[in-house]
């Protein structure tokens, strides 16, 4: 029992960190505002939601749980957010969308 | 030739420093100077001495407590220095003021600050009492207090928060975490000790536990004031100025 | 010295006497600038007479001493009457308080600060003869040495300004190695700074090349002031630029301060015997000597009457020096005789060149002609110390040339007469046409053949104002009375001989 | 035991106590802040002077803190030295701050002056901290505070000058701070202690004798910025003309000896005369350095055509005259070295100050413009004419006293070459001091610059002025109320 959760948690935490690795390399590689944005605000929130259900089912029932239910509720709300104030405000201040062929210069309103 | 000296002094220095790390104790060894002198006696008799669970709370508020509050009066130096170069807004709140970023923030921002500041100083409460029997305390609380006020502050504007915090609660709070220093060692001296002396010799020896969490935990609530409204103050000091320039721009 | 050493406050009081002038010209209105200059006057009249009054009991064999402030147990800062430190204080006081008198009619512009300036040097200066140790004679000096700089600028003309520029730079220079001599000594001397009988150094505790240093030190150190030759550039320029009275202080009293340091270096810090050892005489001697032959040849070129007797004082107070260098009783005492001798004389001549200047206007020599007729009883005095200068009998300077001569065959050195010669014979040369020119030619006589000159007609009595003459005329009849009764008590020779007969028993 | 033990602390801890407080009185009635402000200080320079006589000669005040012994603790420890640079810092501080409410109102606006006087009772009690700790950490902790404080008062004015001044300073300030860190740090690596007394102890059976010395080395290094020892002065003409007057008084009088005084405590009472050895080539080196300081300070006071550069140029000179002071390693030399720091003190805040009375009046910065400064501005001149004749040493002021100590101390170490440099520098002295004095009292200026004559500054002005002159010859003359305790303080750190 106790190895069967053991084994679990440690393969939720390395899916987390997998995310973690892969949301970081996107942020160093992807070429604008809006296309860093996307890996950075899902593979954090997946990531860091796996490793926080790996540690809930390594620390089992106990008070440790709820904090760790309470600290997911937090992360997702806030990461989304995050996500969502900083795409807004790259929209609006008309930054420039990234394109093909070094042709940086979009028509900046996104629509 | 200036940039040849400064370089050639940079790289004598890097060869100094390098040279002395190789010939420095190896680090974790348990013969080393340092870990045979004085940490044994705070690993080993911190709790029962300070009657702190955790030792480096011990250590930096009890043992070494007046190079924490030379720290804390560090920390209100960068507000007076900042002040003195930016200066201080005027008295009261901020007037006229409208909210200027170039990005008025969405609803969804607002909703979600508004209901997030709470819980962050929630928390911040939390690290400060807990600092004296797990890692947090007043230096820590008092950042996380500031960073709400920071979060809130970016999207609300410097009206909105300067309305909630004014001036007025600011400025004798700033200080707060060395006029709760010098009041609990001048209480030390009235207890019969010596400054900063948590446990006071003239009091029961039965009283001493609780003295020393109770003195303990209001130098941490005092520490974790200050700081907040420390950084609170930089924070509205440094928007003003923006503001300023903004202005006349 | 003797062991009777009394406390007394009097020697202080002697000091701060003179700071009644200034008292004078904070406490009185402007308006009473009459009263507030004699008050000055009455200040060093004060000082002197206290002083005077000590005489006895220094006669006596008593020395009177007072502690002022300590630094630490062997650095203090005591006043102690010795008889040779009484000597000077007397001679120094007597001559400042002719020339204050004399200033009061001589000083047209900036009265307060003049005399203001002319107090606190006399204050000072009196602290240097005074001064029980070399510490307390530095302080003092140097306060001198800053004090007099506002009386050489007095005119405040590009000349005085250059004058006073320059005698900063000497002085300074002067008092920075004047200091580094005095704690090389307070090291090497351990600890010992004080005015012993037979001096106090000695190779006990120093080497032979520390007390050398020391020895060159000190001597370069007040050789600036005393104005030996290499290190008499500021001399020939300020006692011109001075107004007269501050010059005749300058060559009779600030140029001692130099020689009377000398003097307490050789007889009571280093001791005769210790010089004799060091062999350092012999570089004094030499120095003096090309001092007294070389200044008096310079003395020749100048036609400005004050630049003239400047170089003539250079190579005077060298006669002191040398008077020391000779190591010998008699040599001895025509030197620190010539301390008191010298300051009369030129005194006289310096505030004589004051009277010329301001009644006639004329500062060269070339220009006097007719002017004994013009002020009759100035130049007489003027010629009376003139020729004493000489070495003329019956005056001061003959005494001194006779002990220096005597001096100089006790030592068994018998060139020294010949320079006294040779120096005598200079002087003559430098001063018998002035008082050629200023009886004996007159006005229009350069021009030759164009008609009668004519001869101007002697005026007696109405030449200048009393405070003006009467220092002259005392200074001019003691210049002959001390050379004829010198041994009178009170005079030089009953005071330098007890302390020279002490030394070379 | 009485209650004088405790005295020190409260020196430090009154005025950050003021400084803390002093917002919300700005808050409340901004015009009482230049009074409160004096008060604190005014307690700490009362007990300190209340302490004098009660520690035991050749013997010092610990004060535990909190009750926990040494090297547990942190521990103030105050020997005869260090109360009488306490006292120093005190009583200069305490007058500069009556000067600066009259002065501050012109020169720096508004919204600022609260933080001016927060930032100067940080910077006085940062100062004393500084000065009676015995533990090293604690000693960087003030120093800290001191830095800080100082580069935000330098650029207190706001002017663009001013900032860069400030930036020049904190640019070399704060890399000198790490390296004092990093020595703390190699220190405690090494003998695992941090407390001063146990360091010596510690560090003469120590075998880690590379760390040691390069320890020492950036102790040196670290400090000697902060005190602005010869090559590393750059920042000092800049910031200490910049500043406000008074706070040029406090950089030049005070600060910058103060860290001399940490270079003199680590030496002495951390590396001790065992560990000299050690540090013998270093302590040499600085030698050379502060005969050069000597030598170039004086020449570029020369050479400058502002006031208050060549004052700060001459403190550069007069740094130099403390550390050969310092590496003569005599007790003569030593109490020559912290008798100058009194006299500087006291002279060079005076200067400042009459420069500050100048600008204040007239605006006048250049030399050339005082000419015939006497007429119009007589009790300034005085005091400055008074101060220069300390700065050069002339008796009977306290800059004659300290340099004969200071020659003294040399020549008994042997020291040839350094007691020239001393003497040579005081010559140099002489001609950037008297070429002003001159200038002010015998030359004539145009009518007009000086049109409104005997109108001279306020008395809140002029009396911190002439009591720190007036202090400059008091010391001269009495000299024998310090001088012997201090030779046997200075032979007890030895």
């Amino acid at each position: 029992m106790s190895a069967a959760r053991d084994i679990v948690a440690g393969a939720l935490c390395c899916i987390g960190t997998f995310f973690f690795l892969v949301g970081t390399t996107g942020l160093l590689r992807m070429p604008d505002v809006f296309t860093r944005l996307h890996p950075s605000t899902k593979c954090d929130t997946l990531g860091a939601c796996s490793v926080i259900v790996g540690m809930a089912v390594y620390s089992g029932w106990s008070w440790e749980l709820c904090k760790l239910v309470v600290i997911a509720c937090f992360l997702l709300l806030s990461s989304a957010t995050c996500g969502h104030a900083i795409g807004r405000s790259a929209l609006r201040r008309n930054i420039p969308y990234w394109r093909r062929q070094g042709k940086e210069t979009g028509d900046g309103n996104g629509a | 030739m200036k940039r040849v000296l400064s370089l050639f002094f940079i790289a004598a220095l890097g060869v100094l420093l390098l040279y002395v790390v190789a010939s420095m104790p190896p680090m974790g060894d348990p013969q080393t100077p340092t870990a045979t002198h004085v940490i044994p006696r705070y690993l080993e008799r911190a709790e029962e001495e300070t009657h702190t669970e955790n030792v480096i709370t011990g250590v930096i508020l009890n043992y070494r407590g007046y190079d924490t509050m030379g720290e804390v009066t560090v920390i209100f130096c960068a507000l007076a220095a900042v002040l003195a170069v930016l200066g201080r807004e005027r008295r009261g709140r901020i007037r006229g003021f409208v909210d200027r970023s170039p990005v008025p923030s969405s609803t969804i921002v607002r909703t979600m600050v508004r209901f997030m500041v709470p819980f962050i100083i929630l928390f911040s409460v939390y690290t400060i009492l807990h600092g004296e029997i797990s890692p947090g305390g007043g230096f820590q609380g008092g950042a996380i207090i500031g960073g709400s006020m920071i979060i809130f502050t970016t999207v609300f504007g410097l009206y909105e928060s300067s309305r909630r915090i004014p001036q007025k609660v600011r400025a004798p709070l700033e200080g707060s975490a060395v006029i709760v220093f010098f009041l609990v060692g001048a209480l030390g001296l009235v207890g019969g000790g010596n400054f900063l002396t948590y446990a006071w010799p003239h009091a029961a020896r039965g009283l001493q536990p609780a003295l020393v969490t109770w003195l303990t935990v209001l130098v941490e609530v005092g520490i974790g004031l200050g700081g907040a409204m420390v950084l609170i103050s930089i924070l509205f000091a440094m928007i003003r100025e923006e503001e300023e320039i903004a202005l006349t721009a | 010295m003797p062991d009777k050493s009394t406390f007394s406050v009097i020697p202080l009081i002697v000091i701060l006497l003179p700071w009644i002038s200034l008292l004078a010209i904070l406490a009185f209105p402007k308006k009473a600038e009459r009263l507030r200059l004699w008050l000055c006057a009455l200040g060093s009249l004060a000082s002197f007479g206290l002083l005077f009054s000590l005489l006895p009991g220094i006669l006596d064999g008593k020395t009177y001493t007072i502690k002022l402030a300590s630094v630490v147990e062997s650095l203090e800062m005591r006043l102690t009457v010795d008889t040779l430190g009484f000597y000077f204080a007397l001679i120094l006081a007597f001559l400042w308080m002719l020339a204050t008198i004399y200033s009061i009619s001589y000083i047209d512009h900036k009265h307060n600060r003049f005399f203001a300036f002319m107090a606190m040097c006399e204050s000072f200066i009196l602290g240097c003869a005074f001064s029980a140790n070399m510490f307390t004679y530095f302080i003092f000096y140097e306060m001198m040495t800053f004090g007099s700089y506002p009386l050489i600028i007095h005119e405040e003309t590009t000349i005085a300004r250059r004058a006073g520029y320059k005698y900063l730079v000497y002085a300074v220079a002067a008092g920075t190695v004047l200091f580094f001599a005095i704690v090389a000594h307070y090291f090497w001397g351990n600890g010992e700074l004080g005015f012993g009988s037979y001096g106090v150094l000695s190779l006990e505790f120093a080497s032979r090349a520390a007390l050398t240093t020391i020895f060159f030190t000190y001597l370069a150190g007040f050789g600036v002031k005393a104005a030996i030759m290499p290190l008499h550039g500021w001399v020939p320029d300020a006692h011109p630029a001075a107004p007269s009275p501050a010059s005749a202080l300058l060559s009779g009293v600030i140029l001692k301060a130099g020689a009377f340091g000398i003097i307490r270096v050789c007889f009571n810090v280093f001791g005769t015997d210790l010089l004799r050892e060091l062999g350092v005489y012999v570089v004094m001697a030499v120095l003096a000597c090309i001092t007294i032959v070389v200044a008096s040849v310079f003395a020749l070129t100048q036609d400005n009457l004050k630049r003239r007797l400047a170089y003539s004082s250079i190579g005077q107070v060298s006669y002191i020096i040398l008077g020391l260098a000779m190591l010998a009783h008699d040599g001895a005492l025509g030197g620190v005789m010539h301390l008191t001798h010298h300051a009369l004389m030129k005194g006289c001549l310096f505030l004589c060149a004051g009277v010329i200047l301001v009644k006639t206007g004329k500062k060269n020599i070339s220009e006097m002609a007719g002017v004994g007729y013009q002020l009759p009883i100035t130049m007489i005095c003027f010629s009376v110390c003139a020729l004493a200068m000489m070495g003329t009998p019956p005056s001061v300077g003959f005494i001194t040339k006779w002990l220096l001569g005597s001096g100089a065959l006790q030592a068994s050195l018998p060139v020294y007469i010949i320079i006294l010669l040779v120096s005598a014979l200079l002087n003559a040369a430098y001063f018998l046409p002035i008082i050629y020119i200023a009886f004996f030619r007159w006005e229009g006589d350069e021009v030759e053949g164009h008609g009668e000159t004519h001869r101007p007609k002697l005026v007696f009595g109405k030449e200048a104002d009393h405070k003006l003459v009467v220092p002259i005329v005392i200074l001019a009849l003691l210049v002959v009375v001390v050379g004829i009764w010198s041994n009178v008590t009170g005079f030089p020779y009953s005071l330098v001989s007890r302390v020279v007969n002490v030394i070379f028993p | 035991m009485g209650a004088w033990r405790h005295f020190p602390i409260f020196m430090i801890t009154l005025p950050l106590l003021g400084a803390v407080l002093m917002p919300f009185l700005g808050y409340l009635r901004e015009r009482w802040v230049p009074y409160a402000a004096l008060l604190p200080l005014a307690a700490s320079t009362l007990l300190g002077f209340l302490l004098v006589g009660r520690i035991p000669a050749g013997d010092h005040l610990s004060y535990h803190l909190g009750g926990w012994e040494p090297p547990f603790g942190i521990e103030i420890r105050v020997d005869h030295v260090g109360l009488f640079l306490m006292l120093v810092v005190c009583a200069i501080t305490l007058l500069a701050l009556v000067y600066s409410r009259r002065y501050i109102e012109k020169e720096v606006s508004p919204g600022r002056r609260t933080a001016y006087y927060v930032l100067y009772l940080l910077m006085s009690g940062a100062m004393l901290g500084f000065t009676a700790t015995g533990d090293i950490f604690n000693l960087f902790v003030f120093m800290e505070i001191l830095a800080l404080s100082s580069y935000a008062l330098v650029a207190i004015t706001g002017n663009r000058n001013a900032v860069r001044a400030a930036f020049k300073y904190v640019l070399m300030g704060a890399p000198s701070s790490i390296m004092v860190l990093l020595a703390v740090g190699f220190l405690y690596s090494v003998t695992g202690t941090l407390n001063m007394a146990d360091l010596a102890s510690r560090i003469a059976e120590s075998g880690y004798t590379e760390v040691l010395v390069v320890s020492y080395i950036l102790f040196v290094i670290g400090f000697g910025v902060k005190a602005a020892l010869f090559p590393l002065h750059m920042w000092l003409p800049d910031a200490h003309s910049i500043a406000p007057s008074p706070i040029s008084a406090l950089l030049s009088g005070l600060l910058v000896e103060v860290c001399a005084f940490a270079l003199v405590r680590i030496t002495f009472s951390v590396f001790t005369r065992s560990a000299t050895d050690l540090v013998g080539g270093t302590a040499d080196a600085v030698g050379v350095a502060a005969a050069a300081a000597v030598l170039y300070g004086g020449i570029m006071a020369i050479t400058q055509k502002d006031l208050k550069v060549m004052i700060a140029y001459s403190t550069v000179s007069h740094i130099g005259y403390i550390f050969l002071g310092i590496t003569a390693f005599t007790a003569e030399g030593l109490t020559g070295a912290m008798y100058h720091m009194l006299d500087h003190g006291l002279a060079k805040a005076c200067l400042f100050l009459c420069a500050g009375n100048f600008i204040y009046l007239k605006g006048y910065r250049r030399i050339e413009e005082l000419r015939g400064a006497w007429r119009q501005m007589p009790w300034t001149c005085f005091a400055f004419a008074l101060a220069s004749i300390s700065v050069i040493g002339i008796p009977p002021t306290a800059g004659f006293i300290s340099k004969w100590y200071l020659i003294l101390g040399n020549i008994r170490a042997g020291k040839w070459l350094y007691t020239i440099v001393l003497l040579s520098g005081s010559i140099l002295a002489a001609v950037y001091c008297l070429r002003i004095i001159y200038y002010m009292f015998f030359q004539a200026g145009k009518e007009e610059a000086w049109e409104d004559a005997s109108r001279d500054v306020p008395p809140g002005m002029l009396v911190p002025v002439w009591a720190l002159s007036l202090g400059t010859l008091f010391f001269g003359v009495f000299s024998y109320l310090l001088i012997p305790s201090l030779l046997k303080a200075s032979a007890y750190l030895l």
